[in-house]
Formats: structure tokens, sequence, C-alpha cells
């Protein structure tokens, strides 16, 4: 499977564009608080004034400056859709490889622990959630990590369940190899693209899942993210707000979705498409 | 599979299932302030001490786990403080139209994802691949919220195809196929806006187990028989990527409930998820304790019948837990 | 039904780098033939069968006409290439687990062609599914499991079966043996066969050279995508006429072949036609070979030439630059400018006699280039006599000697040096064969200083210590400096091969190099002298007492009696079936159990048999008359004997132009 | 495998294109839609409805109360006339003979006592009945109230709100809360209810014909659910739902009728009195300056929003107080304020007192205005101006019950609500300020350590002379704006609109319906 990785890597469209859109976007979250013309939080604009010269795209309904508004706001968004990809993945990641590899009892517990945690509807969780301890944003990616790791563990024990049984573990193990050593040397390198595509699905989840729960009215309004812009936008829906209100983060969202689905794309060529799984 | 393994499988979902019904049963409790903070205290009438301690005795307060599981098994789900129906009445007449929505869409995007992505990974290469991963890749991106509005503003305000809100006109006079008509009417924009939110995902799911499956040898010897073409492409080819995709559908019906939630907002849609989240407002113990159950049921049962069909759809997986450890 | 291939060419693609895979095919299947495609792996061998079968991927492009019973079929779309799929052309691929969909049953599958095609209703297609796969051996139960529950010869039977479930008139078969144990191989070649009889024609694609050889009428070798040579079956190890043929036969474990393995001179695997940006040639498309070591190794192969030159062993100069078209010799067709393995050295009527002892009596020999013949026989019987004058140092009595063709003592005449730098010799002595007083770098140094082929003193001290480095011997300076006396007698041996290499000698008589060396330094030595053979492309005379040590490394076997070639033959049927007597007496004293009484000094007969004396079969013919040379049919292995030990079933003929290189009746 | 793909296009347009044409015949019955956003309000009989404003009004369709009002004023209903005997404190009423129930049987003066001691068994939170002595109904259509002690808002209460039980069905029923047996839902009042459907949270009434005053102008009356009002009414699936400021223009365009509310409703800042610093006076009115109200109007309802008064009152009301303090927005003036009571500018700007700086947290959530779930921006605007000022403020947005609960449980520091009833009776003083009347309601302040408030406030719910009450009500005003137990801040814009095609006029009802509800869905529009 040793594909010269940059070789390949370097030609395919799908990357390029992958990787520059998250440049471009790792860029914007990262510099453009510093650059933006106004404090988000600042109020002391004309509301619902259209887009103009030193309002790039206008003020919304809190005389606050939209464009500045969406710099913060993709900061956190991509902080808290990254934050929340990483810990599901790693949650759903330990779980499953656990199961595929000790099989048995632990395997039927995990994996109904796992369901369990599904049937839950996650809604009612944050309300407790938000109601019980004043929900920061790290602790709110982290709820929503723990409401939604099990479709990552299923998924990554299956394809374990698949690999394990390859001839180069069963050699390893011939040697007397331990099991940590073949879980850490064979098993946790091999399903690398499943972490990227898990990864992928968990962090969109969480975006969105911001944007609802925002729409849904269980988020704090003061900490600007792109679903709260969106939701404040949908309100005002019979105005003429869509260009330079709604739009944006809308297209923002969707970048960052693109993103992580174009490397996905690019990196499923180079690895071995077959542990391509179900998210 | 051998039938030892067929007991230990309902032993353990057996288990599994009394501890959601526990779940189902305490969860509720942690909500902070009960149905009476819920339904009196924001509203226009004031209480003084005694007239609340009053309501309060005759909402009975919940009675342990063990008569409530004696309920849950002779049926009797209890009361829904609000409404004042049987939890089960107000379930059965949401869940059709979840079902009717959710189900719908799932399975329409699911049948239409499939085909396109099959469709497209067959042309490998082709403009006609690029141009679908591109574009649904972009649709990907677009939250269903927003898609939502932007349907219903094009539609129902702009264009009066569609009637904005509500699941069929209320109290109409219709015969039955006028009433079916007008049903499908209002379903048109939710269900739209549901296929287009989950038409992505399986579309790239599909491509990407398609372009694995294509690289096979049985494929070539397919193409060797002389077979029809989509013979070849669809039972043959199809049939070994099927199985990514019938994980992701068995998983996604879990979300049934909940998953609709925000949609049925927008187009004040009746259903599972309204239930449940006016449930949560107002604090109604025992509608969400219902509502809960059944999610986790329906979660349990899907999980249960994946599981056998997983032998079916793909016989090498049937040994899979014979394995060496 | 006939199918013919007519300058077919495919190439595959990718991204400026064209790989060639066929290369101007011609071939011809009729009704009712077994035609085997065998060659080494890469050399297009599979793509020809898909190519049949319309199943080449996208990024190739294939030129010239395939044409099954008159109609073209080789540019075909998707919908003619159907009809005539399975139906009239059927492939069994290689690899076969993986050619079953994992998530149908067997029998489903194979009764499919019948349902899609023929649209048979279910259960007929099923039955006479059932029926198929029962003919190959697979019960029902068996029919009905899912291909990852049945063994490899179970998955190859059924796969067969779906393969013949339509009687198509073509059957391709790609490695149908590979990783098959040997009752399963036998089972599938004797369904190859029926599919034969019944009169569909057969495409063995394999690189399983004894089935080819047992199981086909004729033979096709393949090479780099280009067909070297066509010729009957059974003459694929007796008698290969092409360079590459002899050395694929030779490193081929068959069952019969008792030689030691040899591999083909240098590697081979792809051939790259693509631009040259970095010299800028003009643009033209050329050849690369391309050695799987190096990805862009630059060896250009001229357009023209051979693609066997650069690991032929009989290349000569116009190899490289002249077009290389099929001839016929006799009823095979080679693709070689000299007409298939040229003869190395040929022996014509050669007599020696040292006064009244007759050393070479009238032998004919022909030693075809690349071969390894090995001359047995008593002490004194004329072996190294043979040796001595195919070196060319001694001269005959009477006949005349041929090398490269071209007679010997003309070229002796005009340029006896460049003829001595043709051949190397190697004594039997090593001790003696070298000059105590030259030192290591002088002993090998000395044929080029002779020759005056050395260049000056640096290119030979470079090619003595190359020389040194191909036997295994230091090249330090300090060890060139060495004198024999103070090497071992192995250390000088080698030394001697490396003295006789050196200038690059296509012949090589070793006459007994190693019956002076004790056991571990012989085999050490043997092993050396067989990898530069192979190496080199030498023909190799090698004369031997010892007929454990003939078996291991001869192509041919000649046995010599009292200055008389008695027996001569592929070194597999001499020694494994002897004809003549004395033949088999060899092999038995030398099996060590000595075989009856063996007279040794009995005095040999004028005119009659030379063993007749010590023959336990002789009877007065022998005695008085020459026995004439004996040839089997068609086997190239003749011995002198009025009564050779035939064992019942082969018939022999008396006086049959024999091919194995010895005049029928020699000139008494 | 394309020709495939085309059958499956083809049938998708087919599906589609019919889908569109064929719109079902609208049914020729007059039939009035009203859209709501929420749906769901419970039975509309006086022990199942919802609590809440709404609920109120979809009960009012199906029972009369003896009196009710207009947009002008009290108007006659099941008592055609009534008059207040001053010396022995009794109400008379003479019932409209003509009035049925809805099963035929008439409305007698026994079904009025009935009520009220029925009511007095079972209370309906809505009235308090505990004043009236006995009901005495002398002969079939006059009663006579006797009042155990004077109560000012006898009229609105029990006679504009309190509705009419039919003796023959509810005399038998022991648990009101649960009884939802058809019977239940027979009343007096101009509709029959027919159905509600929970899930889809419609209601369906149907005219109740020989309605004794006159027969209803349509033959149905149907409550809709709808998320976007104003797409409702453009699209003809509502012909009357509320809307938002903004929307006015827009619809008054497309030929829809909009009408404004006198400011019944208004947005308050919750102060946690009994906890340092809020339980000094100044500190509360120095909180007062600091908010700057205009600023958060135009902020958070795009300037569609008039200050409220500090004496909790709407300024529309007849026994306003003009002279309420007010308090200007003066920044310098509330930091002096704050410096006097010993706090001290540390660093950054906020303010400490010996070492802690001042900070505390301000609670918001979704609270539903008029039935509409709106989030706004209040919650930061207040906190970005407080914050001006020097106090460091934590906004804290949580769920609505979650926040209710924490109100009520004195768990927070200040908090933003808001309710109606403001242009109803002055009883609903009472309620807001002191924990004896409003000890249940989030929204009251219950502050009771002001015995001057305190002995106003009853004499106010004793006063049966208007004038007289007028006075003590301009006290209770002008003492509420200088102990600021809460912070009025704004009266948002109440805007409804309606399709005038349907031969309908919608109003608001003068002080809100029944106890100051305001919602435009006055019965009367549907009769006169």
């Amino acid at each position: 499977m040793h594909i010269s990785f940059r070789h390949e890597l370097g030609r395919d469209p799908w990357f390029i564009t992958g990787i520059g859109l998250g440049l471009v976007l790792l860029l914007l979250a990262g510099l453009g608080p510093v650059f933006s013309p106004y404090d988000p939080h600042d109020i002391s604009f004309r509301p619902l004034s259209p887009p103009s010269a030193d309002h790039w795209l206008g003020v919304n309904d809190g005389g606050m400056d939209i464009f500045s508004e969406l710099l913060f706001g993709m900061r956190n968004t991509a902080g808290f859709g990254i934050l929340a990809g990483f810990t599901a993945l790693f949650l759903g990641v330990a779980v499953g490889l656990a199961a595929a590899w000790f099989g048995g009892f632990t395997d039927q517990i995990a994996m109904r622990l796992a369901d369990v945690v599904l049937a839950v509807p996650s809604v009612m969780i944050l309300i407790m959630a938000a109601s019980l301890f004043r929900p920061s944003p790290v602790m709110l990616a982290v709820i929503l990590s723990i409401i939604s790791w099990p479709t990552t563990a299923k998924a990554i024990r299956s394809q374990a369940l698949v690999v394990k049984n390859r001839l180069h573990i069963h050699a390893a193990r011939q040697a007397g190899a331990s099991g940590i050593y073949i879980l850490a040397r064979h098993l946790l390198p091999e399903l690398f693209p499943l972490y990227l595509i898990g990864f992928a699905a968990k962090a969109r989840m969480a975006m969105f899942m911001e944007a609802s729960l925002a729409f849904l009215g269980l988020l704090d309004p003061a900490r600007k993210s792109l679903g709260i812009i969106i939701s404040f936008a949908l309100k005002y829906y019979y105005m003429d707000i869509w260009w330079n209100w709604l739009l944006p983060p809308v297209i923002l969202l969707s970048l960052l979705t693109m993103t992580v689905t174009f490397l996905v794309i690019s990196l499923e060529k180079v690895f071995d498409p077959r542990l391509k799984e179900a998210l | 599979m051998k039938d030892g393994h067929y007991i230990k499988l309902t032993a353990v979902y057996f288990f599994a299932g009394l501890v959601m019904v526990y779940a189902s049963y305490s969860l509720p409790k942690w909500l902070p302030g009960d149905f009476v903070t819920a339904m009196y205290y924001g509203s226009n009438v004031t209480l003084t001490a005694e007239q609340e301690a009053q309501i309060r005795a005759c909402y009975p307060c919940q009675e342990g786990f063990s008569r409530y599981l004696l309920n849950l098994l002779s049926l009797k789900w209890g009361y829904s403080y609000a409404f004042l129906t049987p939890v089960s009445d107000l379930i059965l007449e949401a869940l059709p139209w979840t079902l009717l929505l959710f189900g719908g869409a799932h399975g329409a995007s699911m049948l239409f994802g499939f085909i396109a992505g099959v469709e497209a990974a067959w042309r490998r290469g082709g403009w006609v691949e690029k141009a679908g991963v591109g574009c649904m890749t972009i649709m990907e991106g677009v939250p269903e919220m927003c898609t939502g509005v932007a349907l219903l503003m094009l539609f129902a305000l702009w264009l009066g195809w569609f009637p904005s809100s509500g699941a069929e006109t209320a109290y109409s006079i219709y015969s039955a196929i006028e009433r079916i008509w007008d049903m499908t009417h209002h379903l048109a924009l939710p269900f739209t806006t549901l296929f287009l939110a989950y038409l992505p995902g399986n579309f790239l799911l599909t491509r990407g187990s398609m372009v694995m499956v294509l690289k096979e040898q049985f494929v070539q010897t397919a193409r060797a028989k002389g077979l029809p073409p989509s013979r070849v492409r669809y039972a043959h080819a199809a049939r070994n990527a099927l199985l990514p995709m019938f994980t992701r559908f068995g998983l996604r019906i879990a979300f049934m409930v909940t998953g609709a939630v925000v949609v049925e907002t927008i187009f004040s849609y009746p259903g599972m998820g309204t239930l449940l989240y006016k449930a949560i407002g107002l604090r109604d113990l025992s509608l969400i304790q219902g509502i809960v159950l059944i999610s986790s049921l329906m979660v349990l049962f899907v999980n249960l019948a994946m599981e056998i069909l997983y032998g079916i759809i793909d016989p090498r997986i049937r040994n899979a837990y014979k394995l060496p450890a | 039904m006939k199918l013919e291939i007519d300058n077919l060419t495919v190439t595959y693609r990718n991204n400026g780098h064209n790989l060639l895979a066929l290369d101007r095919i011609d071939l011809t299947l009729e009704r009712g033939r077994i035609t085997a495609l065998v060659g080494e792996s890469g050399s297009g061998k599979t793509t020809l069968g898909r190519t049949l079968m319309g199943l080449l991927p996208d990024n190739s492009e294939s030129s010239g006409c395939i044409k099954l019973d008159e109609n073209e079929i080789l540019g075909l779309d998707e919908e003619g290439l159907n009809e005539i799929r399975w139906s009239k052309v059927a492939m069994v691929f290689q690899n076969q687990a993986a050619n079953f969909n994992p998530a149908h049953r067997i029998i489903d599958q194979v009764a499919e062609p019948l349902i899609q095609r023929r649209n048979m209703k279910k259960d007929d297609a099923r039955q006479s599914a059932g029926d198929a796969l029962k003919r190959m051996g697979l019960l029902n139960h068996q029919a009905i499991r899912f291909p990852h529950e049945l063994s490899g010869g179970e998955i190859q039977r059924s796969m067969l079966a779906m393969a013949l479930i339509m009687e198509p008139e073509l059957l391709i078969l790609d490695e149908p043996t590979s990783a098959l144990d040997a009752m399963t191989k036998a089972f599938v070649a004797d369904v190859i066969d029926k599919v034969r009889q019944r009169g569909s024609s057969v495409l063995l694609i394999t690189h399983d050279l004894d089935l080819a050889q047992k199981l086909s009428d004729d033979i096709a070798v393949l090479y780099l995508g280009r067909i070297m040579e066509t010729m009957p079956a059974g003459e694929l190890f007796l008698n290969p006429m092409h360079p590459y043929t002899l050395a694929l036969g030779r490193s081929y474990p068959g069952v019969q072949v008792l030689r030691d393995l040899g591999g083909i001179r240098g590697e081979a695997f792809y051939r790259i036609t693509h631009q040259h940006p970095q010299t800028g040639e003009k643009a033209m498309f050329h050849n690369h070979i391309i050695g799987p070591g190096s990805f862009h190794e630059d060896r250009h192969v001229p357009p023209a030439g051979c693609l066997f030159q650069p690991r032929c062993t009989q290349a000569d100069g116009d190899c490289l630059l002249k077009n290389v078209s099929m001839i016929n010799v006799g009823d095979h067709q080679v693709r070689c400018l000299r007409g298939g393995i040229v003869n190395r050295i040929e022996l014509k009527g050669v007599s020696k006699r040292y006064g009244q002892v007759v050393a070479l009596d009238c032998t004919n020999l022909d030693l075809r280039a690349g071969e390894v013949f090995c001359v047995v026989g008593e002490t004194g019987s004329g072996k190294s006599t043979l040796a001595m004058i195919a070196s060319g140092v001694l001269l005959p009595d009477s006949g005349l000697r041929f090398f490269d063709s071209i007679d010997m003592d003309e070229w002796r005449k005009k340029d006896y040096k460049s003829l001595a730098g043709r051949i190397g010799v190697v004594y039997q002595n090593p001790s003696q064969s070298v000059s105590h007083r030259l030192s290591v770098l002088d002993i090998v140094a000395e044929p080029l200083r002779i020759q005056g082929i050395g260049g000056d003193r640096k290119e030979t001290f470079e090619r003595v210590k190359k020389a040194l480095a191909d036997v295994r011997l230091p090249s330090e300076q300090e060890f060139l400096r060495r004198y024999p006396h103070e090497l071992n007698l192995g250390a000088i041996q080698r030394v001697c091969i490396a003295r006789a290499l050196i200038s690059e000698p296509s012949l090589l008589v070793a006459d007994e190099p190693t019956s002076f060396l004790d056991p571990s330094v012989q085999a050490k030595v043997l092993k050396l002298l067989m990898e530069l053979q192979t190496e080199k492309g030498l023909t190799m005379i090698f004369v031997t007492h010892d007929i454990g040590l003939a078996r291991k490394i001869a192509d041919r076997v000649g046995v010599m009696l009292a200055g008389k070639m008695v027996e001569i033959g592929p070194s597999s049927l001499v020694l494994g079936s002897p004809l003549h007597p004395y033949t088999s007496l060899l092999i038995k004293s030398a099996g060590g159990n000595g075989g009856g009484m063996v007279q040794m000094n009995a005095e040999p007969a004028k005119g009659g048999c030379s063993f007749a004396p010590r023959c336990t079969l002789a009877d007065r013919a022998c005695f008085w008359q020459l026995p004439p040379q004996v040839c089997l049919d068609g086997s190239y292995h003749s011995a002198a004997c009025f009564r050779p030990q035939v064992t019942d079933n082969e018939c022999f003929m008396e006086n049959k132009p024999c091919l194995s290189g010895a005049a029928p009746a020699c000139c008494n | 495998m394309k020709r495939s793909i085309l059958i499956l296009a083809n049938v998708l347009f087919a599906v589609l294109f019919v889908c569109i044409s064929a719109t079902p015949a609208v049914s020729q019955m007059r039939e009035i839609r009203i859209a709501d956003s929420r749906g769901d309000w419970g039975y509309p009989n006086p022990f199942l409805h919802y609590p809440r404003g709404p609920g109120y009004v979809r009960m009012s369709w199906v029972f009369d109360t003896l009196i009710w009002k207009d947009q002008n004023g009290y108007i006659p209903a099941l008592a055609r006339s009534w008059s207040f005997d001053a010396e022995n404190l009794a109400f008379t009423f003479i019932l409209n003979p003509e009035a049925r129930w809805h099963d035929g049987r008439p409305l007698t003066s026994e079904d009025v006592s009935f009520t009220i001691q029925y009511f007095k068994k079972y209370p309906y939170l809505w009235v308090t009945v505990d004043d009236i002595e006995r009901a005495v109904a002398e002969g079939a259509y006059t009663v006579r109230i006797y009042l155990s002690r004077p109560y000012s808002a006898f009229l609105p209460d029990v006679g504009g709100t309190m509705p009419i039980l039919p003796k023959h069905i509810w005399e038998s029923v022991e648990n009101p809360h649960t009884y939802n047996d058809p019977r239940a839902f027979i009343g007096s009042g101009p509709f029959i209810f027919r159905d509600f459907n929970k899930t889809k949270g419609t209601y369906l009434y149907e005219a109740f014909t020989d309605y004794y005053q006159g027969r209803p102008k349509v033959d149905r009356l149907i409550y809709v659910r709808s998320g976007k009002p104003m797409l409702s009414l453009q699209t003809g699936e509502a012909d009357l739902a509320n809307i938002m400021p903004g929307m006015a223009d827009e619809l008054r365009k497309k030929g829809m009728t909009v009408i404004r509310d006198e400011r019944g409703w208004n947005k308050k800042l919750m102060i946690n009195h009994r906890k340092p610093p809020f339980n000094e006076r100044s500190f509360r009115q120095a909180l007062a300056y600091a908010v700057n109200r205009q600023e958060i109007i135009d902020k958070s309802h795009l300037g569609f929003g008039t200050p409220a008064s500090y004496g909790l009152l709407s300024i529309d009301h007849e026994m306003y107080n003009p002279k309420t303090p007010f308090y200007p927005h003066d920044a310098e003036k509330a930091g002096e304020i704050i410096e006097s009571l010993g706090y001290t500018r540390g660093n950054g700007g906020y303010f400490e007192k010996d070492g802690c700086p001042l900070t505390f947290e301000l609670l918001s959530s979704n609270i539903t205005v008029a039935g509409e779930i709106v989030s706004d921006r209040d919650g930061e605007v207040i906190k970005k101006q407080l914050e001006q000022i020097g106090i460091n403020v934590s906004l804290v947005n949580m769920e609505q019950a979650t926040t209710d609960s924490r109100i009520k449980n004195w768990e927070f520091d200040i908090a933003i609500s808001g309710h109606g009833g403001i242009s109803g009776d002055p009883r609903i003083l009472n309620e807001m300020i002191s924990s004896q009347y409003g000890a249940g309601s989030v929204n009251s302040a219950r502050y009771d350590i002001d015995p001057e408030l305190n002995r106003l406030m009853e004499a106010q719910m004793v006063e049966m002379d208007q004038q007289k009450r007028k006075n003590t009500v301009y006290g209770i005003q002008e003492l509420y704006a200088i102990d600021l137990p809460a912070i009025s801040l704004y009266y948002p814009d109440a805007v409804a609109a309606y399709n005038p095609v349907k031969g309908i006029c919608w109003f608001y009802t003068k002080g809100g319906i029944s106890k100051g509800i305001p919602i435009p869905q006055n019965k009367m529009s549907l009769i006169k």
C-alpha cells in the first residue's frame, strides 16, 4: 500500500482545491478577528443599513457590523466544529477499536452502549446540559461529541474486524507481538482514512447542530457563531436581507464542509478505498 | 449463525432494552423545573402558595421505576398533563406524519442517491462524475434550515405553488382523493428540503464504495459473460456497494424522532420532533418518557434487524463472529 | 470456427509512458486444436486473452484485426461484443476466487448467462448449471454455497463449468492450473482435452510449460509482446529453435528435466515507448526495456532490432539493426535473424588416431549456441580428444569442424588469434594449467596480451579485476600480486576460469575441471561455472566421467566408448531411459552397485561393437557389424546398438534421419 | 441505463406538474382562519385551557361572561344590565332572556349562582371569588351578588372574565381539571367547540345559530398553526395573524389591513431586591438611569416600541399617572449614585468595593410574546449599556422554563421578563408588586417591605368609587416608580393584520380582553 503520497497527491485536483480552500479558511478564522473593522459586539450602528463603504456587508438588526460578526463567528464555528470533531473521533475510535479487538462480551457491551446513547434524543440532553451548568462553547462541543460518537464507533469497529484478519497481522501475532503492539503498530494506522471521514462527518454535524440549536433558541446569543447569524437573519426573512446577511454565513459554512469533503475524496484515492465505510 | 449466538444476541439486546427504559424513565426527571413551573409561572395567572400546592397535588408525582415498568408492560403509558390525552394516542397521532416526512424523504434520497452514485462511479473520470461530485459537495455544505426557508420563500411566497405550513388544510371538507392530494401538496416543500439535505451524503458514500467495488475481479467476469451493462452494474457491482449504504440507512432511522425538528418548525409540520420539543418546553414528563421510549425501541429494533440483514446482504459477514479473537 | 489474429498491437497509455503490451501478433486458432501461449509474466499473455474478450481497460489502444469466422471483432462496440461473449468466446480468468461475486451463490452465477442471454427459465437454467457443475465434480450441496466457502480447486472447476455452460466455440484459459495441486491439475487438463474433442478450439495461456507441452497441439512463445516462436508442442523441451525458448525450457522445473535450473540472462520487464524529453531526441517514440529495478533506466532498444538481443546467447552485430521477421525452420516458425538457435560448433566425421590407438572414430557432433553438452565415458574413451578437437587446439586427422558455421581450419589459418579469443578452455589439472612464475594478474591478463585486445595497462587491469570478480575472487591489489603456489587448488582453477573467460569467448571447453578438486570446492566451482554459463550465454562442452555430475549440468549428453559416440540425446532421456547397454552399465556403476562383473581389459573387437565383449545382450552380429545409429521416433535420442533397450511402447525405426545431430550411417 | 433515467425524470415532472395545477376546491362555507405560531393552548373550557392569554381567548368563543368589552369599553353580554347597590355591597345583574346553552336549554340566574359556588369550591384561577359572600337568584333572569367586603375590580374580574357554567352539566362533575367529556364544552358563547387536534395544533368552532346576540357572521372559525404568519396571510391560508411590526407596510401593499394595539404588553427588568447591592433603592435607581430604553427599542425591535412608564400601568390606561417619576438615561448620574454607595472604579473601568468587583448575571430567555416565541437582543443591549457605566455583566441565555424556575427560587441577580395585563384592571399592580397577590407568578416583583405601598394596594382593592380608586392607583404608581422593585423597560408594538376581503374587521379591545389580554380576537367582531 506504499504509494508515494507526495507524488500521487501533488497532482490530484481534489486535493489541491481542498488544501487551498482549507488554508484560506484557516487564515480567515485565525487572522480574521484581528483585521475585522469593528468590534462585533459594538451595537452603535444604524440597524439593518444596507452594505456600504464602511460596512461591507451592512449592519444587522442589533446594530452590529455583519462583516466583523462573520469573522468572529467563523472562528468560533470552525473551532467548535474541529473540537467536536476531534473529541467524537477520539471516543469513536477508542470504543470502536476496543470492541473490534477484544470482541465477544466487550464488543456487545460497547455496541449496546452506543445504541443507548443513540436512542436518547439529543435535543433533550442539550437542554438538560444547558440548564444544569452554564455551557461554555468547549462544554457544548464535548456534549455534542458525547451524543454523536456511536456512529463513528460502529463504522470503525466493522472495518477493524475486517482488517484484524489480514495476513500481516496474523504474521505479527505469530511473531509474538503483543495486543497493544498490534493495535498501535498495525490497526491504528491502517484505519487512517476512516478517521478522516469520521472527523469530517462529526465536524459538519457539530457546525450544523450549532446552527439548529441557535434556530430553536437554545444557544447563548452573545457568543457569535455562523449558526447564530443565520438564525437571526432568518427572523427577518421577509426583508431584502438575503444577499448581504443570510448568504455570506451560509456560503462560509458550506465552504468549511466542502474543504473537508474534498480532502476526504482526494485522500480516498490515495488510501486503500477498501476501508471506506458508512458514517 | 449458530443458534448459541442468537440466544446471546437476544439476551444482550434485552439487557440494553432494560437500560433504555430506565434512561427514558430517569432522564426527563433531571430537567429543571416541573410541569407546574413551566405552565403557570410565566402565565397571566398568579397563583398563591396554597393554590400552587393544590395544583401540584392533582398531577401525580412520578411513581417508582418498578411501577413505571409495570404500567409500561400493561400498555398504560400514562396521561399527558398538558393535552390530557393518553400518551399513546398522541404518539400514534404524530408518528404517521413523521414516518411520512422523515421516512419518505430519507428513503427517496437513499434510493436516488444510490442510483446517482452508481451511475457517477460507472462513468469514472468523466465530466458526469466531476460535475456530480462537485455540486453534491456544495449542496452538502448548505444547512437544511437555509434550504427550507429558501424553498418556502420561492415556492410558497413568490410562486404560490405550495402551501407554506401545516400537514393539510385544517378541517377542509374534502373527499378522500382530494384529501390525499392536499396532503401531498403540503408535504412537497418539507419533503424536498429533507431530500436535498440527505441526498449529497448518500451520493458521495455510494460513489466512494462503488469506486472500490468496480476494481474487483468479478465485475470483469460479469462483463465477460456478455451480460447487459445494467445487470453488470446493479446485480454485481452495486449489490456489493450496498452494505455501507444499508448501515447509514439503519443509523439514520435512529435519528427519526429528533432528526427533522428544524424542518418541522420551519414548515409547522406536525411530527414527533415538534411534539417532543413542546413536551420538553412544558416539562410534560409522561409524554417525554413516552417519546423517548418509542425512539429507544425504534433504535433497538432497527439495530437488531440490521444485524440479521447484514448476513443476507454480505454472506462473508455471516460468520464474522466466529473469527479467531 | 476459425479465429485469425492479424498484426494485433495493444498499448496501455499512462500519462506519457505507453506500455507496449502486444506488438504485431499473428496467430490462428482452428477448430479442435489446443494452442498454448507461453512466456514470462509481463509478456502480454493475459492481454491477448482480454483483447479477444474485448475487456481491455479504457486507457488501452489496439490496432490490427481479429477475425472470428470472417467477421471482425476487434473494433466491435459493447453490444456487438456482448453477442459473441460467452456464447462464442468464453474465458476462464486468472486468480480464480476473485472472479466470483461474493454476494451470489455459485449455482446462480453459473446459470446467469443462460438466464440473461438465452432467457431460459430460472429453474431450467439452475438445473443445467447443476449438471455442468456435477460434471466438474461439484456435488449439489457444494453448488449452492457461496464463493468464499469453496476451496481453490472447487472454485476453478466451477469457473470452468461457468465458462463451458454455453458451449463456446473458443475457450480461453488464463493460468488455469496455477496454484492447483497435481490431482486437480490433471482433472482440469482432462476437461480441457474433452473440450477439444468436442470440436471447440482452446487457447491455453500459461507459464506451466509441462502442461502446455503435454496438453496442447502447438505452442506459441511470447516475449515482451512479440511471438518469438511457434512450434509443435512436443518439441518444447526437446528441440527449441529460438534461444529464448531454450532458456525458458531450461528454467522450468519440469519433472523429466534433470538439469539444475538455470535462469535467463539479464532482466526484462516492460517495453515502454515514450518520448525522450531530456536529450532532445526528435519526438520519436522508441522502446525502452525497463528492468524491474529501475523505473527509468535508459537502455534503448533500436526500433527495428530483435527484442531478445540483450539476453540472447548468440546475438551478433545485425541482430540490433535488421528487422526481424518469422522464418520457417522445419515445422517451427522462428523470429530470429539467424534462423533460430545456430550451431555454435559442428564436427563432421571427425576422427583422430594416435598411432594404433583410435582416439576418435568418425564422430559427428552439432553443438547449439548456449547449450551445455556433456561428454561422458570411461577414461580413454576419447572424451578429451573430442573436447580438444572442438576447442581448435588439436587438429583432427580427418573430418571438418565448423565454428559459427565458419570452417575452423580456414579461420585458424587466416586469424588464429581471433578464433582463440572465441573459445575458452579450462583444463583438468589446475596447478599444471598455470605457470607458477606469473602472478594472478599476469595469468589472467595473458590471453589479452596474446590476442592484443587488452588495451592500455589500466584497462587490462580493470578487465582482470572484473574477470576475477566474476569468479568471486578478491580483486585487491594484494591478491593480484599473489602467485599460484600461494593459492589453493580451487582458487587456481577459478583463476583459470577467469583466464578462459577474459576474452569473452562464446564457447567454453571444460575438460573435467573439477575432478582434481575436493567435493566442497568442486560444488562451488561447478555452481560458478553454471552461473557464468547462464550469465554470459556460453556454449559449453563439459567432459566428465562422473554421470552424477552430468545429470546435474547437461542439456544433452554424449556417451563415448572407445572413440565412438555410442549414445547421444537429451540428458533426461539418455540418463533417464538409456538405450545403449553401456550407458545403463555406466549409470549403474555410477550408482555404486556395480551391476555385474566389469571386465576392464577386454580387447576391443575390430569392426564390431566395441562393447560387444562386455555386453550381456551381445549376439553374433554385434561382433562383426558396426551397429547403426538407432533413433526413436522424433525424440532426438539415438544409440548405436543392434538391440537397444527399448521400452515396449516405443517403436523404433532404423535409419530414420536423426535429428540428434549424429549422421545416420557414418562414413566408415 | 439512459432509458431508465429518462423514465424516472418524466414520472417526477408529471407528479410535480399535476401537484401544482389541481388545487382542491375551496369549500363555499364562509369561514375565518386565524394563524397562531404555537398551536396548542389546551381544551377551550375554563378548567382545561392553558393559563395564558390565547388559552382564555379560545375559551371565550364558547363560554360567555356576564359583561364583555369592545374597542370602546364595557358592553352587555349575558347580563343585559347591571347596577351596584353601594350600601349592601351588592351587584344586580339582569340576564338576557334569549340566552341559550348550546344544548338548547335556557340560561338562568341559577346557572350564575351555581357558577360562583362551583368556583368557590374549585377555584378558577383567573377570577378571585373569595370576596363574594353569596349570590342570590331572584327570579329567572336577575341575580344579586353580595360582596363580603368592597372589591373594586369586581366588574372587570367577576363580571367581565368569569365564564358562566351550565349548572345541569357541572353540578355532577367532581374533578374539573381532568373532565374533558364532550359535554364539558357546552357553553353559551357564539361558537360551538367541535375539534381540537393536539399534534397539528388546530381548533374548529361552528357557529351557534340561535346565539342571543344574533347569528355569527361566519359559519366556521378555524385556528391553524403557522410559523410564518406573513406567508400564511399572503397565501390565504389565514385571514388574521399577529405579525412583526416590520412586516406591516409590506402587507399593507398587499391589501391587508394592519391594526395596532394600545400598549398592553411590557418588557421588564426583574431585580432580586433581596440581595445586596440590589436591596439599596438608590442602586436600583442608578440602574434605571443606566438603562437607555430607547436604544433597546431601536436595536432590538427596529424602533417599533415606546419606552414604558416606570409606574407599571400602561400609558394608555385611564388610571395612568402622568406624573410618575421618570429616570431619563444619564450614565454619569448612574455612575455618581454607584460611587456614592461606596464603589470605586477599579482597573479596567469596572466598579469594585473593598476588593471584590461589581459583577452580576443577567438572565434572559426567549419569552413568548402574545403566543409568539421571539428571541431578541434585549439581553445583549442591556449588557452593553451596563458595562458602559462600569458594571461587569455576564449574559446567561437559557430555555424559558429553566429561567422561570430560577427566578421563582430567587437564584438570579437581574433578569429580563415580560407580561401583559397592564392595560386591564389596576388589580394587575397588586399582582405584579406584592407577593401576597402574585407569589405564584414569575413576573411579580414580590416586594412587600414598603408599608405605604402595601397600604395603598390594599386600599385600591376595596375602593369601589372609581375616582377615589384612581387617586390610590396614582399613589401606587408613584411609590412603585420611586422604590423600583422592577424597572419597566418598553412596550413593543403589538401589530396584527387581517384580510378585509372576508368582511370581518378585527380590533384590539380597549384595555385588553377580560383581564387585559392584548390579543385582537374579540368575539364581538364576528357578531356585530
